[in-house]
């Protein structure tokens, strides 16, 4: 089974820890990852605050270029690029007029029936069946899995069963052998969009975030979307400014989580590129008594 | 040989000013058959219709066609005219030249062709007309009334002081139904129990009244007036003949901890119980789900030690008893929309976001914290407590666009209990509009309001979250420019939906009643046939039609009651003959009918039956449909649909229509 | 046991065995068109108790179909059919029937399919222009009923006279009438295997009215014919909401 | 007196709605033609698609089939039934080419009077328009000359 | 006065529901949208407010929700619509008012850099068909003239690879462009 995979822009620079854990997980486990052709940016947010066609033409693109590669299926790790690709999808599927304007503009025939996969919902399909064996560590902490709007909203794309609980993230660290707690945050909007242009709005939402899992004992933030972890990691001190205390929760993305309990090094995983230090996430583990 | 008479009627000058009657009469007179015409002033006054009786006698006339008015208005009269005369009513057919003809008109020789035509139509209708008899049917006259909540008991208590006999189906161990359940009524907040028990009481001691608790409708055929129902009688595991009521039994019980339906789970029953102190019957029944005895096989069996009446019978099986009932009474009220509808408000997520029933309880004297209003998680009288309105009403995105009605009153209702209980409380209720349409209802919403200070919020709460012991409400007040309000309450109450009782669609489909697609019951007509159901003999009573109060739910009770009596009322039931009919032909009741059974479809009356036809020696020759005649209604659906038209509608039959269709065109 | 045997002009026939011995009479090719299935209702064959059949697609769509309407009792004990891959398929019970044709539903033939475009194609006159030149030549002889397996009334009304519904005669408009009835009964319940144009003597291709009502009421109520043994008559069920722009 | 072309018109009501329409229309005197004289059934689901064809092989040169609104109906499906199968039988005459026009459905409900009268005067002048129903009358006699024709001209 | 204008075909209502098939009369204005909206605190005007406004079609009006900072600020998190009662989706309809507040040059000042922001992150996607991080926050600094802001955070993100000063870059950079053309060129739209 080929699977196709789109990192994406940030996941190319601001988050390529993510994409380097995805990829040592991967390997890990014997998997690879066939990176899409030529892939574009998805558009983020700007193309469909700006503008409505250039926002499903960008990650029309994409989809086009995945199916001329002969991908059935695609792994796309950045939430916001996976909520672009997927909302695009859903309304060419049901829209065909929109179908057919895209088409024009990017000049590529599309069918639109790439599978989408989530980065906990390729954990899952592909991941968990194999994993145990390479399960080395517990992490042996409490984390709090944040999920943001982009998984869990619009209902029509929504990558979880509950959304306005989501359970998905929490299994994946329950398997790496952390205990993942039961906060209110986890689908609350970090500011996303507005990090550089209303950087106060960031520091305020994710302020919020950060200390209700900080009230509920959390060890360690996990996410898995870049403009999160950019938001919840980079502006802790905007966001020490409005809390007026310094809160030093680390934030993981989930595949450095999963990748610690496989006994994968911190430095390869790139903990060391986090703002926040990581080394208390690493000091919590404890081997898995065979 | 058919010898018909035609009158034509004047109608004063109604329709002789723009008909030539005497024309009409003088035409009619030489249409085949007609062995009689005459034009008369007034058909309608008793000169007239002495002159159509004697006529009829004189003539030796086998039927008659009166040209005056609507059918809808004289048919009737000179039906009984007919029959004074001594013919069957039905040879009289009525020629409508005012409404369709000289009203419609002016004065020409087209007006005076188009009431000749119409005569000369209903001439060729009556002489192929059939001698009816109108349809008796016997009544049983007892009525079943399933449910044994206020409209149940309303509803029984009526059929059954005015002397005809009950029988009361309740599927739980005691009747009372929600109602028992409540602390206070609106708008008058007098005791719910206070003014409930004497009429549960009333009902177990009626001696019309035959009262099945923890019993359930099987299942029902027949027709109205005659339904044969067959009620299973769930295992009590306790003789109730023996059983004294004394309680020896679940003071002993072992099995304490069992979430208690009657306190919405916020407290707990034993295994053998009796739902409630003033129970009625007041005497137990035992959960064989959670009867230690049933469940670790045989063990325990205290509660047999102990009967003092030596009434516990623990093999007790499911028994199934018939009836003949003549009326059936549906009244089996609704449920609350419960468990995790609403993850977004944490419902069944924390233990202090409860809903209105649950409210009730803890309000109520006899409830988990004796009318204390105590939070559930730590029972903690609550400082600051939201009401949330339309909790799952009104909201399409849930499934459930309608208003549930009587939840801006309670939600009045509990804010004023707890201000009245906790006047340092702080109540406030986040609503979106208040209806309040009922007598003194918005007086008393009013008085919440303004003499309790309740603080009423328009505007939804979006989430509920909890944070250190607290329930943060995210809500917004849209009279203040749509400004966001977090509340930190210590308990939230829910209005939530009201919602069609779990078994109703089972339940629908064992009467061969509609219902709509919220599952509650479907009314005959919206505004005219409000309680009568589409099958005949079957009503509906209290919130199992729609969401209704109290006072709402007892009016139509009572409603449905007087259409029972009134059925009661003769000891036959004399219907239209207007019927259709499956013909049925020598020898051995052969019929042309194909089996095909394709009617039964469309008959909105569940009227047609299959039937075997045998020949004597019983053996099989085919199946064929079969009308009953209680049921059917005479639309002729099913008739213009056989195909081989072995179906017809007595007084609308194929050859009486068609000879309508030639003659109109055959001048 | 009813099937197919050869005849000299080696168009196979309809044959009914009753011993045994005279099983390899029967034979099966995809000139076996004929709708076996209107046997089924002669007295003789009901009175045989129990019958077995060797059908076709067609055949086996009248089977469910006759099912949903109540018609085959318990005679039909036994059904073969030969599948595309020249396999022998034995039937437990009419479920297995409805699946296999479900699995196998016919498309309309191309032949009909051309001739419904054309009529389609005409304008309202034109149609009336040819369809009233086919009825015309119409003599009534009702061989378009005799081998219809929906045609089982034991009396129809062209007959009856009380009263009476379709003249004599066979006059184009009684004619017309005729065929107007047959299609509005056959209408959701043809399952189109085409017997009645084929046998047609005077060559009206009458089956297309009611190929063309199916593919109608296919569209207009999603309603198939022979699909279902449960009953999925389009003409004794409604929705509030189905559609016309005809009613003012 | 004019020579215009009187049309005859055939209506088949239900009893509920549109006869009582038709009644209403009386009541109110609201005036209209004369050409449409009414049979009246007791629902829409009784009238039966035959009769129609009767009426047209008798002479009529248009037909109106009206009873209760959708939901309306006093015996609450009989005219859902009706719909579906006008709906078919339209198409088996359009099929046909049947002038299919002369056949007006319509509901028309016991308060509608006016509507009843407005039908009534609309459809006459529509017919009176198309002229006698020609096409259907003489359709025997036209096959049979033309077969005669035929015959001939072998 | 209302009767004058309802029902105008040329209203931002109208305009709004022909772009977006988002049908405001379903909203019922119960507020659930402006009570969990994260930025309900920073709006100008709230979301249910906006589509009131639209509702009402009332001459004047509409500029101020074109030219309001609210429209700017939503994220777009669809927390609204997953929880709105009548299902109005209304990020469909920020999106539209955005653009159109482009278009009739209405773009609140508080809001410039916001848009600022999102055309210079277009433009990195334009050029390079991917965004180049550091030629977006150049390109936004000098488009919003806030040269100083982050500036302390670039050597660190060098440092830690998280900044690479040359362009990841599509194989056919045209391409891209063509595509921004073509659609700019349907819309005739100033971008």
């Amino acid at each position: 089974m080929r699977i196709g995979y789109y990192p994406g822009c940030s996941l190319e620079g601001s988050s390529k820890e993510y994409n380097d854990s995805l990829f040592a997980v991967a390997e890990k486990c014997g998997i690879t990852l066939e990176v899409i052709k030529d892939w574009s940016c998805c558009g983020a947010s700007a193309a469909h605050n700006l503008n409505h066609n250039l926002a499903l033409a960008l990650p029309a693109r994409t989809l086009a270029l995945a199916e001329k590669q002969g991908l059935e299926e695609i792994v796309v790790p950045c939430a916001a690029c996976y909520s672009r690709i997927a909302s695009t999808k859903h309304e060419i599927t049901n829209n065909i007029a929109a179908k057919t304007k895209i088409e024009g503009f990017i000049e590529l025939k599309l069918s639109a029936n790439v599978k989408i996969l989530t980065v906990f919902g390729f954990l899952q399909k592909y991941i968990f069946p194999v994993v145990d064996g390479h399960i080395v560590n517990k992490l042996n902490q409490k984390a709090a899995c944040y999920y943001g709007c982009l998984y869990s909203r619009p209902k029509e794309i929504a990558a979880v069963e509950q959304i306005e609980n989501p359970m998905e993230m929490d299994e994946v660290l329950a398997k790496a052998g952390a205990t993942p707690i039961d906060w209110a945050f986890k689908t609350e909007c970090c500011g996303a969009g507005l990090s550089v242009s209303r950087t106060d709005i960031v520091a305020k939402l994710s302020g919020e975030i950060i200390e209700d899992a900080a009230d509920r004992g959390a060890e360690s933030i996990v996410v898995a979307c870049p403009m999160c972890h950019m938001n919840l990691d980079m502006r802790r001190p905007e966001i020490k400014k409005t809390l007026k205390k310094d809160i030093n929760i680390p934030v993981l993305f989930i595949t450095q989580a999963l990748g610690l309990s496989m006994g994968i090094p911190a430095n390869k995983l790139g903990l060391n590129k986090h703002y926040v230090p990581t080394d208390k996430v690493v000091n919590c583990m404890v081997k898995m008594e065979a | 040989m058919a010898r018909i008479g035609v009158f034509i009627c004047h109608c004063g000058e109604n329709i002789s000013a723009t008909v030539d009657v005497a024309k009409v009469a003088e035409k009619a007179g030489k249409l085949s058959g007609v062995a009689y015409s005459v034009d008369y002033k007034y058909m309608c006054s008793d000169p007239g219709q002495t002159l159509i009786i004697e006529a009829i006698k004189e003539h030796k006339l086998t039927g008659i066609v009166v040209a005056a008015c609507s059918p809808r208005m004289h048919e009737g009269t000179f039906r009984k005219a007919a029959e004074k005369a001594g013919i069957n009513p039905y040879f009289c057919e009525m020629a409508n030249i005012r409404e369709h003809v000289s009203w419609v008109h002016p004065k020409s020789d087209a007006t005076t062709q188009k009431a000749l035509d119409i005569v000369r139509t209903l001439v060729a209708k009556v002489k192929k007309n059939a001698a009816l008899f109108p349809i008796k049917v016997p009544i049983t006259k007892t009525a079943l009334v399933i449910g044994g909540g206020i409209a149940g008991i309303q509803a029984a208590l009526d059929i059954a002081n005015a002397g005809h006999q009950v029988i009361m189906v309740e599927k739980k161990p005691s009747i009372g139904g929600h109602m028992s359940q409540l602390s206070e009524t609106f708008p008058t907040l007098d005791c719910s129990q206070c003014i409930l028990t004497p009429r549960m009481v009333e009902v177990a001691q009626h001696p019309n009244i035959k009262l099945l608790t923890y019993a359930e409708v099987e299942s029902v055929s027949g027709f109205v007036g005659n339904f044969d129902v067959t009620i299973k009688m769930k295992a009590k595991s306790v003789d109730y003949s023996k059983c004294t009521g004394c309680g020896a039994c679940w003071q002993k019980c072992p099995s304490k901890k069992i979430p208690d339906e009657f306190n919405e789970g916020m407290g707990f029953r034993t295994a053998i119980y009796s739902p409630f102190p003033q129970a009625v019957p007041n005497k137990p029944v035992i959960d064989r789900l959670n009867c230690t005895y049933f469940t670790k096989g045989g063990k325990c069996g205290l509660c047999k030690k102990v009967c003092p009446a030596d009434a516990i019978n623990y093999d007790a099986v499911d028994e199934f008893i018939d009836v003949k009932v003549g009326a059936i009474i549906t009244a089996t009220g609704f449920d609350l929309k419960h468990a995790d509808f609403f993850p977004e408000y944490g419902y069944g997520k924390f233990k202090d976001v409860i809903d209105g029933m649950q409210f009730e309880r803890l309000a109520s004297a006899s409830g988990p914290t004796a009318g204390e209003i105590r939070r559930p998680s730590d029972g903690k009288i609550p400082e600051k407590i939201v009401f949330v309105a339309c909790a799952g009403s009104r909201d399409k995105a849930k499934g459930i666009e309608y208003c549930s009605k009587i939840c801006c009153m309670y939600t009045a209702k509990h804010a004023m209990l707890y201000k009245h209980k906790n006047h340092e409380g702080k109540a406030y209720v986040f609503y979106m509009d208040i209806r309040a349409a009922g007598k003194d209802y918005d007086e008393f919403v009013r008085r919440a309001i303004e003499e309790d200070e309740v603080q009423y919020i328009r505007g939804r709460v979006s989430r509920i979250y909890e944070k250190n012991g607290k329930l943060i409400v995210k809500g917004v007040d849209t009279l203040m420019n749509g400004e966001p309000v977090d509340i930190e309450a210590d308990m939230v109450v829910l209005a939530t939906a009201v919602v069609a009782n779990i078994e109703a669609e089972s339940l629908a489909q064992k009467l061969h009643i509609s219902y709509n697609k919220h599952k509650f019951f479907a009314e005959a007509h919206p505004k005219l046939k409000p309680v009568e159901t589409n099958t005949a003999g079957i009503m509906l009573a209290g919130a199992c039609q729609s969401a209704k109060d109290i006072p709402e739910s007892v009016s139509q009770a009572s409603a449905s009651a007087s259409k029972a009596i009134g059925l009661f009322s003769s000891n036959e039931l004399t219907r239209e003959p207007i019927v259709a009919v499956v013909n049925r032909l020598p020898p051995s009741q052969y019929t042309t009918c194909t089996g095909c059974l394709l009617c039964q479809e469309v008959c909105p009356y569940h009227a047609i039956e299959s039937e075997e036809i045998k020949d004597r020696g019983g053996n099989l020759i085919k199946v064929a449909a079969k009308v009953n005649a209680g049921l059917c209604q005479g639309c002729g659906t099913c008739v213009a649909m056989c195909r081989n038209k072995s179906i017809d509608l007595q007084g609308f039959s194929n050859d009486q229509m068609m000879s309508e269709v030639m003659a109109l065109l055959n001048s | 046991m009813i099937g197919f045997q050869n005849a000299l002009n080696k168009q196979p026939v309809p044959c009914f065995i009753t011993v045994a011995s005279q099983v390899e009479r029967l034979i099966y090719t995809p000139e076996c068109k004929g709708n076996l299935a209107v046997y089924l209702h002669k007295i003789e064959v009901k009175q045989a108790k129990k019958v077995g059949i060797l059908a076709n697609v067609a055949t086996l769509r009248s089977l469910v179909q006759l099912t949903s309407e109540n018609q085959l009792g318990d005679i039909v004990k036994t059904v073969i059919t030969i599948n595309a891959q020249n396999e022998v398929v034995v039937f437990e019970n009419m479920d297995e029937v409805e699946a296999y044709v479900q699995a196998n539903f016919p498309e309309y033939t191309e032949d009909d399919k051309k001739l419904l475009e054309q009529l389609n194609a005409m304008t309202r006159a034109e149609r009336w222009q040819y369809w009233s030149e086919q009825f015309s030549a119409c003599v009534k002889c009702y061989a378009c009923r005799a081998v219809c397996p929906m045609c089982y009334c034991p009396s129809c009304t062209v007959e009856s006279n009380q009263p009476q519904w379709i003249k004599v005669s066979s006059e184009t408009t009684g004619n017309l009438e005729w065929h107007t009835m047959r299609a509005m009964h056959l209408a959701g319940r043809c399952i189109n295997c085409g017997e009645c144009g084929r046998i047609c003597p005077v060559g009206i291709p009458v089956h297309l009215l009611t190929v063309k009502m199916n593919q109608d009421i296919e569209a207009e109520f999603g309603a198939k014919t022979g699909f279902s043994c449960k009953s999925g008559y389009a003409l004794n069920t409604f929705k509030p909401g189905d559609k016309e722009q005809f009613i003012k | 007196m004019s020579e215009q072309f009187e049309p005859k018109i055939v209506a088949f009501v239900c009893n509920w709605c549109t006869y009582a329409g038709a009644d209403l229309a009386g009541t109110s005197r609201t005036k209209y033609a004369t050409n449409v004289s009414i049979i009246r059934f007791p629902c829409t689901g009784r009238i039966d698609f035959m009769l129609l064809m009767k009426a047209f092989e008798n002479g009529a040169d248009g037909i109106i089939v009206s009873g209760c609104h959708p939901n309306d109906c006093h015996y609450t499906s009989g005219n859902f039934h009706a719909r579906r199968r006008w709906i078919v039988f339209r198409s088996v005459l359009d099929f046909m080419g049947f002038d299919t026009d002369r056949i007006t459905f319509s509901w028309v409900s016991a308060a509608e009077g006016t509507k009843w009268a407005g039908l009534v005067d609309e459809t006459t002048e529509k017919i009176r328009t198309k002229g006698a129903f020609t096409e259907f009358k003489n359709l025997d006699v036209e096959t049979t000359n033309r077969m005669i024709d035929e015959e001939l001209a072998k | 006065m209302h009767e004058s204008i309802h029902h105008h075909a040329d209203t931002l209502k109208s305009h709004v529901e022909d772009a977006t098939g988002v049908i405001l009369s379903h909203c019922y204005q119960c507020g659930k949208c402006t009570a969990g909206c994260p930025l309900n605190e920073e709006m100008d005007l709230m979301p249910n407010q906006i589509l009131r406004i639209l509702q009402a079609e009332m001459p004047g009006y509409e500029d101020k929700i074109l030219s309001s900072l609210s429209i700017w600020l939503c994220l777009a998190c669809d927390t609204c619509y997953s929880r709105c009662p009548q299902e109005v989706l209304l990020s469909k309809v920020m999106d539209y008012l955005r653009q159109e507040s482009i278009r009739q040059n209405k773009v609140n000042p508080k809001a410039k850099d916001i848009l600022k922001f999102h055309r210079a992150f277009l433009n990195s996607v334009k050029m390079n068909g991917k965004l180049h991080e550091v030629g977006l926050t150049i390109d936004y600094k000098l488009r919003s003239l806030n040269l100083m802001q982050d500036v302390m955070l670039a050597p660190s993100m060098a440092a830690k690879g998280k900044l690479s000063i040359f362009p990841h870059q599509v194989q056919n950079t045209k391409e891209i462009a063509k595509i921004f053309k073509k659609i700019t060129d349907s819309e005739g739209e100033k971008q």
